[in-house]
C-alpha cells in the first residue's frame, strides 16, 4: 500500500519536481555561484570570493534601498489586509449588488500595470485629479511623485488601490467558508458587533491569514515593477526598493554578479519569514 | 582568481536535465556561424535581423523603407523588431548574453562603450560601404557625427537621430513677463536673470526647468553648464570623478537654483513647458513637432520658438548633443548586407524623407541645405555641430551617468548641498570606474 | 465466504516505536467481533491494517481465508464504515454508493441494480439524488453502510461508526447495526471505544490495551471473569473498586487484610500460589445494604460523602475508616444520609482478585459456580 | 445598533466610489482628442472609439492581445493542473522527496525572479525554446504560489475520505481526479484566476525571450505607446481600457464558484 501511495504520490509530484528543479533550483544555484564572482552578462564570471557582499553592505544606496523595502513591504502588506479584510465582511454576504461591487473592487487587479502606472502619474501630475482631490479637501496641492517624502506614499496608494481587491476576494472566499452564524454576528453595525469581528471572526479566519501574509510579504518584497515604473525609484532613490535595485544593477550596470549577491540577500530573509510562517502554519493544523 | 568558461555555467542547467543529445546538438550549431552571407562580391542578400525602440513615426516610415530596399534587392530579408524604449537595453543584454544577437541595431551612442568594451560589436569597415578608407566613409558624414560612435579609437557604427541640445523658450511667457520674445537669452547669467522674472510666487510657473529623473538628459542638461566653465564631469583618462572642483560646483549650483523641482507632468519637463508652466527647456531639434503634439494649442514661432545654446559670459559656447547609432554586431551573420542597407538609407533623398517623415537626422554632409532642413531648429543645430560635446564615453556609462543624475537630483530637492553631492559623486565614480 | 478474519503474528512499528507486537486476531465467519480500548490503545490502527489503509511490519491478514497481507485495500473483499462516514460530499447518495462499484468497473446496469437493492434495504430509496450534506445523521450513516455493503464483501470494517452521533441517536443506530448483522450474517469487525457498544453488540469483544489483547470473550465472560485489572476497570460504569491488601494463610482460610479491613476467605477454590499482595476488586453493584439473608458476604464499613440521585438508580462515593474511597451502587431512595456511618457488604461470589502484574487470580463468582455453600466469616 | 447598517452601506459605496474615481479618470483620459488635459474630472471632447479604433486597426495591438489571452490561459490551465497535482500529494501522500518539494516551493517563493530569468533564458536558448510559445508557457507552467495554495486548501481534505475511497477500490490517481479535483476546486479556480492575471502583466519576460513581435504580449502593446520623449496617454489609457476587459470577463464567469467557498483550508476540517 504504501509503495503504491508513494509511487502515486511521485508521480503526482513529478511535473512539479522537474519543474521547480529547472526553473528555480538549478538558476538558484547559479545565482549564489554568481553572487561570488563578478559578472557582466558577457566574457567569463570572475570569482571575487566576498567582495559583491562586502560592497553592497558598505554601500549607502543599498541600505537606503533596504529601508524603502521594508517601508514599502509594511505599507503595502499591511493596509491592504486591514482595508481588504473591513470591505470583505460586509461584501461577503450574498447578494447581487455586492457581486456587482466585489467585481467593481476586483477592476483595478485586473488591469495591467503598465496601464495603471501611465493612469496615476497623471492623477499625481501638477494640477492633476490627486491634486483636485487634495484642494477640495483643503489640504492643497502636492508634489506627490516629485518630492521625495511623498513618493514613497504616493507609491503605496497606488499599490494598494491596485491590489487591494485581490484580497477583498480572498477574505470574501475565507470568510463565506465560516459558519454562517459566526458570519453574520461578524457585520460591523455596532460596537458589540465589532468585538465579535475582533473575538470571532479574526481568529476564525487565521488560516487565510497565514495565506495571504505570506503571499502578501513575499510578493511586496520582490515587486519592482510599480516603482519601476511609476517613478524609476526616484526622486533622489526615495522610491528605489532593493529589488529594483537589483534589477538596475543586473540589467542596467550589467552587474550581475552584484545583483545575484542582492538576490541571496533577499531570499535568505525571506526564507526565514517563510519558514516561521510554515512553522506557524504547521502548529495550526496539528 | 580562477574563471569558468562564460555560458558553462549557465549551460548546466540545461545539460543536467536534458541529457547529451540536445546539447551535443547545439553544441556543434554553435560552431557553423562564420560564413559571412552577404559579401562586396555577391551583393547584398540573406536575412537582416534588426532591433531598434518603438516610435510611431519612425516604425511607419521604417517599414515602408524595409518594402522599398526589399523590391530593390530581392534576395534581402529585412526583419525588424520594435522594442519597446524603456527596454531595449534589457532586450539586447539578454540576447547577447546567449550569444545570438540581432544583426543590425539601433541603439543610445552613450550605451556603444559598454557594448564595444564586451566585444558584441563590430566595427565598422569602410569596405562595407564601398569605399577604400574610414576617412572616405567619415568625409561622407558631418565633420563631428563620429565622436559619439568612437571607442578606443575604433569606430562601431553610424549616426542617426543627431542631436545638439539648445534652447527652447514661451514667447507668450516671455510676453506676459515683460521680456522680448525675439530677443532669447544668450548667457546663463541672463537664463536666470530671466528665470527669476518668469518665476511666480508659489513656482507654480518657472523660467528654466530641467529635464529631471532622466540619465540621459541630466548629462545633457549639465555638460553645458560644466564644461562652458571649463570644468569636466570625470577626467577619462585618471578615471576619477571631477565634480568637487571650482567649476563642478559652481555648475551644480547653478542647476539648483533654476526650476522646481517639485512640478510634476507625465510627460516632465516637456509636458512643463508645452502647457507654458516652464517658459524655457533645453531639448533638441524633435521639440518643434513633440510640443505640439503634446498640447495643439502651443505653435512653433508664434507660442514657442528656439534659440543657440547659451554661454557662460565670456565663455566659449559648448553645448550638450547625442547621437543614436546604428552598430552591427560582432557574431552578426550578415554584416555587408546589414551596412549596405544602412547605407542605402542615407543615398539619394531617402535622408530627406526619414528627417520629415520621422524628425530623425542622420548628418550626412550637407543634410542642413536639405528641404527638410530648413526649419530653424536643423540650422540651430548646424550651426552648433562644431562644438557639441557628447559626454563621456566609458563602458560604465549608465552607472556613472546614474551617479551624476543623483548628485543632481539631490542638489536641485535640496537634499545635499553642491559641495557634498560632488564629493558624493566623486566617491561613487571611484567605485564604478575602479 | 468462510473463515472471517484473521490476523496472525502481525506486527507494527513507527520507526523505533513498536505499536504492537506479533499480535493475533480470528474473527470468525459471520461473526460479530467488538474491539474495544482507550484511545491510543492501537485498535484503529489494527483495524486499518487490516483494511489495509496501513502496511504491516511484519504478519499477515487473512479475509476470507484469502492471505490479503499486501493486498490493495480495495482488493481485500472488505466493506468499511469510517468514524464520521466520510462520505464524497461533491458525489450524490447514489454516487457515493456506485464510487466503488466504477471503480472496479463494474457494468453500469449491474450498478443500477445494486444500488436500488441497496437503497431499497436501507430505506434510502427516496434520497438517493441527495447530497450527503442534505441527509440527516442517520441517513448518512445509512449511506455509509450501504456504500459498504453494495459490493458485498467478505468481511465489514466498522471504526468507531456511531461515536459522532447524539445519544438517542446512537441508540437507534445501534439497533439498526445489530438488525443488519442479524440480516445479513456477515462477518464485522468493530472497533470502539464505548464500553456500551463493545457489550450489547459485540458476539464477542476483544479488550486491546497498549498494543495487547488483555482478554478476548463474549460480553458476559469478560464482564464477569475480566483477566486483568485493566478489563475490570476498563469495562463498567461506574468503574471496579480495587483495594489493596495483603494475602496471609490462616488455617483454612486466607485472610485478606486491607486497611481495617479483615476478610477470611476458604481457602478451597483459591489458587494455591496466591501473592502476598493482591487487589481486592469489586463493582459498585456489588456494594449492598447489610442484611442478614444468609448469602456469604463480608462486611464493609464506610461513611457517605456524597451521593449522585440518578433517578434509577443512586450513585453513593463512600469513604472507609482510612480514608479510601469505594463507590456503590444502590436502588433509589436507599441507603444512609451524607455523612453517616454503615455497613455494607459485598457478597463472596462478586469479588476479584488480581496479583501484582495486574492480572487476575480469582474470581469470586467460579466458587458460586460450584454450587458449594460458602462460609462467611466477620 | 440598527443605525449601523446604513451606515456601513454608505462607507462601502463611498469606498468603492474612492475606488473607482481614478477608473473614472481613466475613462476620460481615454477618450480624449490628445494629451492636453490632465485634470482627468470633465471629459473635454469624447474621442474614446476613435482612439480605441485607432489600437485595434493598427494591427500589432489585436495581436498581443490574442497572445496574451492564449498565453496567460495556457499558463495558467497547466500551473493549475501542475500545482493541483503537487499540491495534493504534499499535503495527502506520503511519497520519497516531499520534503525536497516542499523546501522547493519556499525557495521558489523566495527566490526573485529577475536573478532566474537569465540562467532559464540561457537553459532556453540551449534547447531552442526562445521565439516559441513553449518558451513563453514553461517557464511559468506551475508556481510556488499555486502549490502552496493547493496544498493548504488539500490539509482540509479529510483523510478518511481518502481511505475510503481506496477501501473502495479506486487507484490514487482515480481518488486524485474524482475525489479531490472536485473537492479543490475554489482553490483551484484561485490559482487559475491569480496565475492568469499574474500572466496578464508579465512584461519582463515576453520581453527577452520572444524576438518576434507575433509573440509579443499586451503589457509590450502598452509599454509600447511610451516613445523616447514621454508617452501618449490619451491612446495608452485607451488600450489600458481594453486589456481590463477579458481578465474581468473571466472574473465573472469565475465568481460564482470562485466565491463559493474558498476554505483555504479554513475552518472546515
Amino acid at each position: 500500500m504504501s509503495t503504491v501511495e508513494a509511487r502515486a504520490g511521485a508521480g503526482l509530484a513529478a511535473p512539479a519536481i522537474v519543474y521547480f528543479v529547472l526553473f528555480w533550483a538549478l538558476p538558484a544555484l547559479a545565482a549564489l555561484y554568481l553572487s561570488f564572482t563578478s559578472y557582466d552578462l558577457s566574457g567569463t564570471p570572475q570569482w571575487v570570493g566576498l567582495d559583491n557582499y562586502r560592497q553592497m553592505v558598505t554601500s549607502d544606496e543599498f541600505w537606503s534601498s533596504a529601508w524603502v523595502t521594508l517601508l514599502y513591504t509594511v505599507f503595502a502588506v499591511g493596509p491592504t489586509i486591514v482595508i481588504a479584510l473591513v470591505v470583505a465582511v460586509p461584501l461577503a454576504k450574498p447578494g447581487r449588488f455586492r457581486a456587482w461591487l466585489r467585481g467593481l473592487i476586483f477592476i483595478p487587479a485586473v488591469m495591467p500595470l503598465v496601464g495603471a502606472t501611465v493612469l496615476w502619474q497623471v492623477i499625481y501630475s501638477t494640477g492633476g485629479l490627486a491634486d483636485t482631490i487634495a484642494q477640495a479637501a483643503g489640504v492643497g496641492a502636492r508634489p506627490w511623485l516629485t518630492d521625495s517624502d511623498y513618493a514613497i506614499w504616493a507609491l503605496l496608494v497606488m499599490v494598494i488601490w491596485k491590489y487591494v481587491g485581490l484580497y477583498v476576494i480572498i477574505f470574501v472566499a475565507g470568510l463565506q467558508a465560516l459558519p454562517a452564524n459566526v458570519f453574520e454576528a461578524a457585520a460591523i453595525d455596532g460596537a458589540r458587533t465589532l468585538r465579535t469581528f475582533f473575538l470571532v471572526t479574526v481568529p476564525l479566519l487565521r488560516r487565510t491569514f497565514t495565506f495571504v501574509i505570506v503571499v502578501a510579504v513575499t510578493g511586496a518584497m520582490q515587486s519592482f515593477v510599480p516603482a519601476y515604473l511609476l517613478t524609476k525609484g526616484g526622486p533622489v532613490n526615495a522610491t528605489q526598493v532593493l529589488p529594483l535595485y537589483l534589477y538596475n544593477n543586473a540589467f542596467s550596470y550589467s552587474r550581475f554578479g552584484y545583483a545575484s549577491a542582492i538576490a541571496i540577500v533577499l531570499l535568505v530573509v525571506l526564507l526565514i519569514f517563510a519558514f516561521t510562517q510554515f512553522t506557524l502554519v504547521r502548529s495550526d493544523e496539528e | 582568481m580562477s574563471a569558468i568558461p562564460r555560458r558553462d555555467l549557465l549551460r548546466g542547467a540545461a545539460l543536467l536535465t536534458l541529457g547529451g543529445a540536445v546539447s551535443q546538438l547545439t553544441l556543434t550549431g554553435c560552431g557553423s556561424d562564420d560564413q559571412p552571407v552577404g559579401s562586396s562580391k555577391a551583393g547584398p542578400q540573406g536575412q537582416v535581423v534588426v532591433w531598434m525602440h518603438e516610435e510611431p513615426a519612425n516604425t511607419k516610415y521604417f517599414n515602408a523603407k524595409i518594402a522599398e530596399y526589399q523590391k530593390k534587392y530581392p534576395k534581402v530579408t529585412i526583419k525588424p523588431l520594435y522594442v519597446p524604449i524603456a527596454n531595449l537595453d534589457t532586450k539586447l543584454s539578454t540576447a547577447f548574453t546567449t550569444g545570438a544577437p540581432p544583426d543590425l541595431i539601433k541603439v543610445g551612442a552613450w550605451t556603444l562603450a559598454e557594448r564595444a568594451s564586451k566585444g558584441q560589436l563590430a566595427p565598422l569597415a569602410p569596405a562595407d560601404f564601398g569605399v577604400g578608407s574610414l576617412d572616405q566613409l567619415k568625409s561622407r558624414f558631418e565633420a563631428n557625427a563620429f565622436a559619439a560612435l568612437t571607442y578606443e579609437n575604433q569606430i562601431y557604427g553610424t549616426p542617426i537621430d543627431f542631436n545638439s541640445v539648445h534652447l527652447w523658450y514661451r514667447r507668450d511667457r516671455f510676453e506676459q513677463a515683460g521680456l522680448d520674445p525675439d530677443k532669447p537669452p544668450t548667457t546663463w547669467e541672463q537664463i536666470a536673470e530671466f528665470s527669476q522674472k518668469l518665476t511666480n510666487a508659489d513656482a507654480s510657473k518657472v523660467g528654466l526647468q530641467w529635464q529631471l529623473a532622466d540619465n540621459i538628459w541630466a548629462m545633457l542638461n549639465f555638460i553645458p553648464l560644466i564644461h562652458g566653465l571649463g570644468g569636466q564631469i570625470i577626467d577619462e583618462s585618471s578615471r576619477r570623478g571631477m565634480l568637487n572642483t571650482p567649476e563642478g560646483i559652481k555648475a551644480l549650483e547653478y542647476y539648483g537654483s533654476l526650476g522646481n523641482p517639485k512640478l510634476s507632468d507625465p510627460v516632465g519637463a516637456f509636458g512643463l513647458f508645452a502647457k507654458g508652466t516652464s517658459a524655457m527647456l533645453m531639448s533638441g531639434r524633435f521639440t518643434s513637432s513633440l510640443i505640439p503634439a503634446i498640447n495643439p494649442e502651443a505653435k512653433l514661432g508664434k507660442t514657442f520658438d528656439s534659440a543657440i545654446v547659451p554661454s557662460w559670459e565670456g565663455k566659449e559656447k559648448v553645448a550638450a548633443g547625442y547621437s543614436w547609432g546604428w552598430m552591427v554586431a560582432k557574431k552578426a551573420k550578415n554584416p555587408f548586407t546589414a551596412w549596405h542597407f544602412i547605407n542605402w538609407l542615407t543615398e539619394g533623398d531617402n535622408v530627406d524623407q526619414q528627417l520629415s517623415a520621422t524628425g530623425l537626422v542622420t548628418p550626412t554632409a550637407g543634410w542642413q541645405k536639405l528641404a527638410s532642413a530648413s526649419d530653424k531648429a536643423s540650422q540651430q543645430l548646424e550651426e552648433q555641430i562644431p562644438y557639441t560635446d557628447f559626454g563621456p564615453v566609458l563602458p560604465q556609462w549608465t552607472e556613472t551617468i546614474k551617479a551624476l543624475l543623483d548628485s543632481l537630483e539631490s542638489v536641485i530637492h535640496k537634499k545635499q548641498d553642491a559641495k557634498t553631492a560632488a564629493t558624493a559623486f566623486d566617491d561613487a565614480v571611484g567605485r564604478i570606474l575602479k | 465466504m468462510t473463515d472471517g478474519i484473521r490476523v496472525e503474528q502481525v506486527t507494527k512499528r513507527y520507526g523505533n516505536q513498536v505499536l504492537f507486537a506479533d499480535i493475533d486476531l480470528h474473527v470468525q465467519d459471520g461473526e460479530f467481533l467488538v474491539i474495544v480500548g482507550p484511545s491510543g490503545c492501537g485498535k484503529s490502527t489494527l483495524m486499518r491494517i487490516v483494511a489495509g489503509i496501513e502496511p504491516v511490519s511484519s504478519g499477515r491478514v487473512t479475509v476470507g481465508g484469502r492471505d490479503v497481507t499486501h493486498a490493495h485495500p480495495g482488493d481485500r473483499g472488505i466493506g468499511m464504515v469510517f468514524q464520521d462516514y466520510a462520505l464524497y460530499p461533491h458525489l450524490s447518495v447514489e454516487g457515493n454508493l456506485a464510487f466503488g462499484l466504477r471503480a472496479h468497473h463494474v457494468p453500469k446496469d449491474v450498478i443500477r441494480q445494486r444500488i436500488a437493492d441497496t437503497g431499497e434495504a436501507l430505506g434510502l430509496t427516496d434520497q438517493l439524488k441527495k447530497r450527503p450534506g442534505q441527509l440527516s445523521g442517520g441517513q448518512r450513516q445509512r449511506v455509509a453502510l450501504g456504500r459498504a455493503m453494495i459490493r458485498e464483501p467478505a468481511a465489514y470494517l466498522m471504526d468507531e461508526p456511531l461515536s459522532n452521533l447524539d445519544a438517542a441517536l446512537r441508540v437507534q443506530m445501534r439497533a439498526e447495526l445489530i438488525e443488519f448483522h442479524r440480516r445479513t450474517k456477515g462477518t464485522v469487525l468493530y472497533v470502539t471505544h464505548d464500553q456500551v457498544e463493545a457489550m450489547t453488540m459485540g458476539d464477542r469483544v476483544a479488550v486491546l490495551n497498549e498494543g495487547e489483547f488483555a482478554q478476548i470473550g463474549t460480553p458476559t465472560d469478560i464482564y464477569e471473569r475480566p483477566a486483568t485489572v485493566f478489563v475490570a476497570t476498563f469495562l463498567g460504569s461506574p468503574r471496579m473498586n480495587l483495594l489493596g491488601a495483603t494475602v496471609r494463610p490462616f488455617e483454612e482460610e486466607v485472610e485478606l487484610t486491607s486497611g481495617e479491613l479483615t476478610w477470611r476467605l476458604p481457602r478451597k477454590g483459591l489458587p494455591a500460589d496466591l501473592p502476598e499482595s493482591v487487589r481486592i476488586g469489586f463493582r459498585p453493584e456489588s456494594v449492598h445494604m447489610r442484611v442478614d439473608d444468609g448469602t456469604p458476604a463480608y462486611p464493609l464499613a464506610a461513611t457517605v460523602s456524597y451521593r449522585e440521585n440518578l433517578g434509577n438508580e443512586s450513585i453513593l462515593h463512600l469513604r472507609d475508616s482510612t480514608g479510601r474511597a469505594i463507590v456503590a451502587r444502590l436502588p433509589p431512595r436507599t441507603g444512609p444520609r451524607d455523612g453517616e456511618p454503615a455497613t455494607f457488604q459485598v457478597p463472596l461470589a462478586d469479588l476479584h482478585l488480581f496479583g501484582p502484574d495486574g492480572r487476575a487470580c480469582w474470581h469470586g463468582i467460579e466458587l458460586a459456580a460450584d454450587g458449594q455453600p460458602l462460609p462467611w466469616s466477620a | 445598533m440598527r443605525i449601523g447598517r446604513p451606515l456601513t452601506a454608505v462607507a462601502l459605496i463611498g469606498f468603492v466610489a474612492l475606488m473607482l474615481l481614478p477608473l473614472y479618470s481613466m475613462i476620460v483620459l481615454a477618450s480624449a482628442p490628445d494629451d492636453g488635459d490632465l485634470s482627468g474630472l470633465g471629459f473635454h471632447g469624447f474621442a474614446l472609439f476613435d482612439n480605441i479604433g485607432q489600437i485595434m486597426t493598427d494591427g500589432r495591438f489585436p495581436r498581443y492581445l490574442m497572445n496574451s489571452v492564449l498565453i496567460a490561459s495556457a499558463v495558467s490551465v497547466l500551473d493549475v493542473a501542475i500545482s493541483a497535482a503537487a499540491g495534493y500529494a504534499l499535503a495527502r501522500l506520503r511519497f520519497p522527496g516531499r520534503a525536497a518539494l516542499l523546501n522547493l516551493v519556499v525557495i521558489a517563493l523566495s527566490l526573485t525572479p529577475a536573478v532566474v530569468m537569465i540562467p532559464v533564458f540561457v537553459m532556453l536558448s540551449e534547447i531552442g525554446w526562445l521565439n516559441s510559445y513553449q518558451g513563453l508557457i514553461a517557464p511559468f507552467a506551475a508556481s510556488a504560489l499555486g502549490v502552496f495554495l493547493v496544498r493548504q486548501f488539500a490539509l482540509g481534505i479529510p483523510v478518511q475520505m481518502l481511505h475510503a475511497a481506496r477501501v473502495d477500490g479506486a487507484s490514487e490517481l482515480r481518488i486524485f481526479l474524482r475525489i479531490a479535483v472536485p473537492l479543490l476546486r475554489p482553490a483551484l479556480l484561485t490559482v487559475l484566476l491569480l496565475q492568469f492575471l499574474a500572466q496578464w502583466d508579465n512584461l519582463i519576460w515576453p520581453l527577452i525571450a520572444a524576438s518576434e513581435q507575433e509573440l509579443w504580449t499586451l503589457p509590450l502593446a502598452l509599454s509600447s505607446f511610451e516613445g523616447e520623449h514621454g508617452i501618449v496617454y490619451h491612446l495608452q489609457t485607451a488600450a489600458a481600457l481594453i486589456s481590463i476587459l477579458p481578465p474581468l470577463v473571466l472574473f465573472s464567469f469565475l465568481q460564482r464558484y470562485y466565491v463559493s467557498g474558498l476554505t483555504l483550508g479554513g475552518v472546515k476540517r
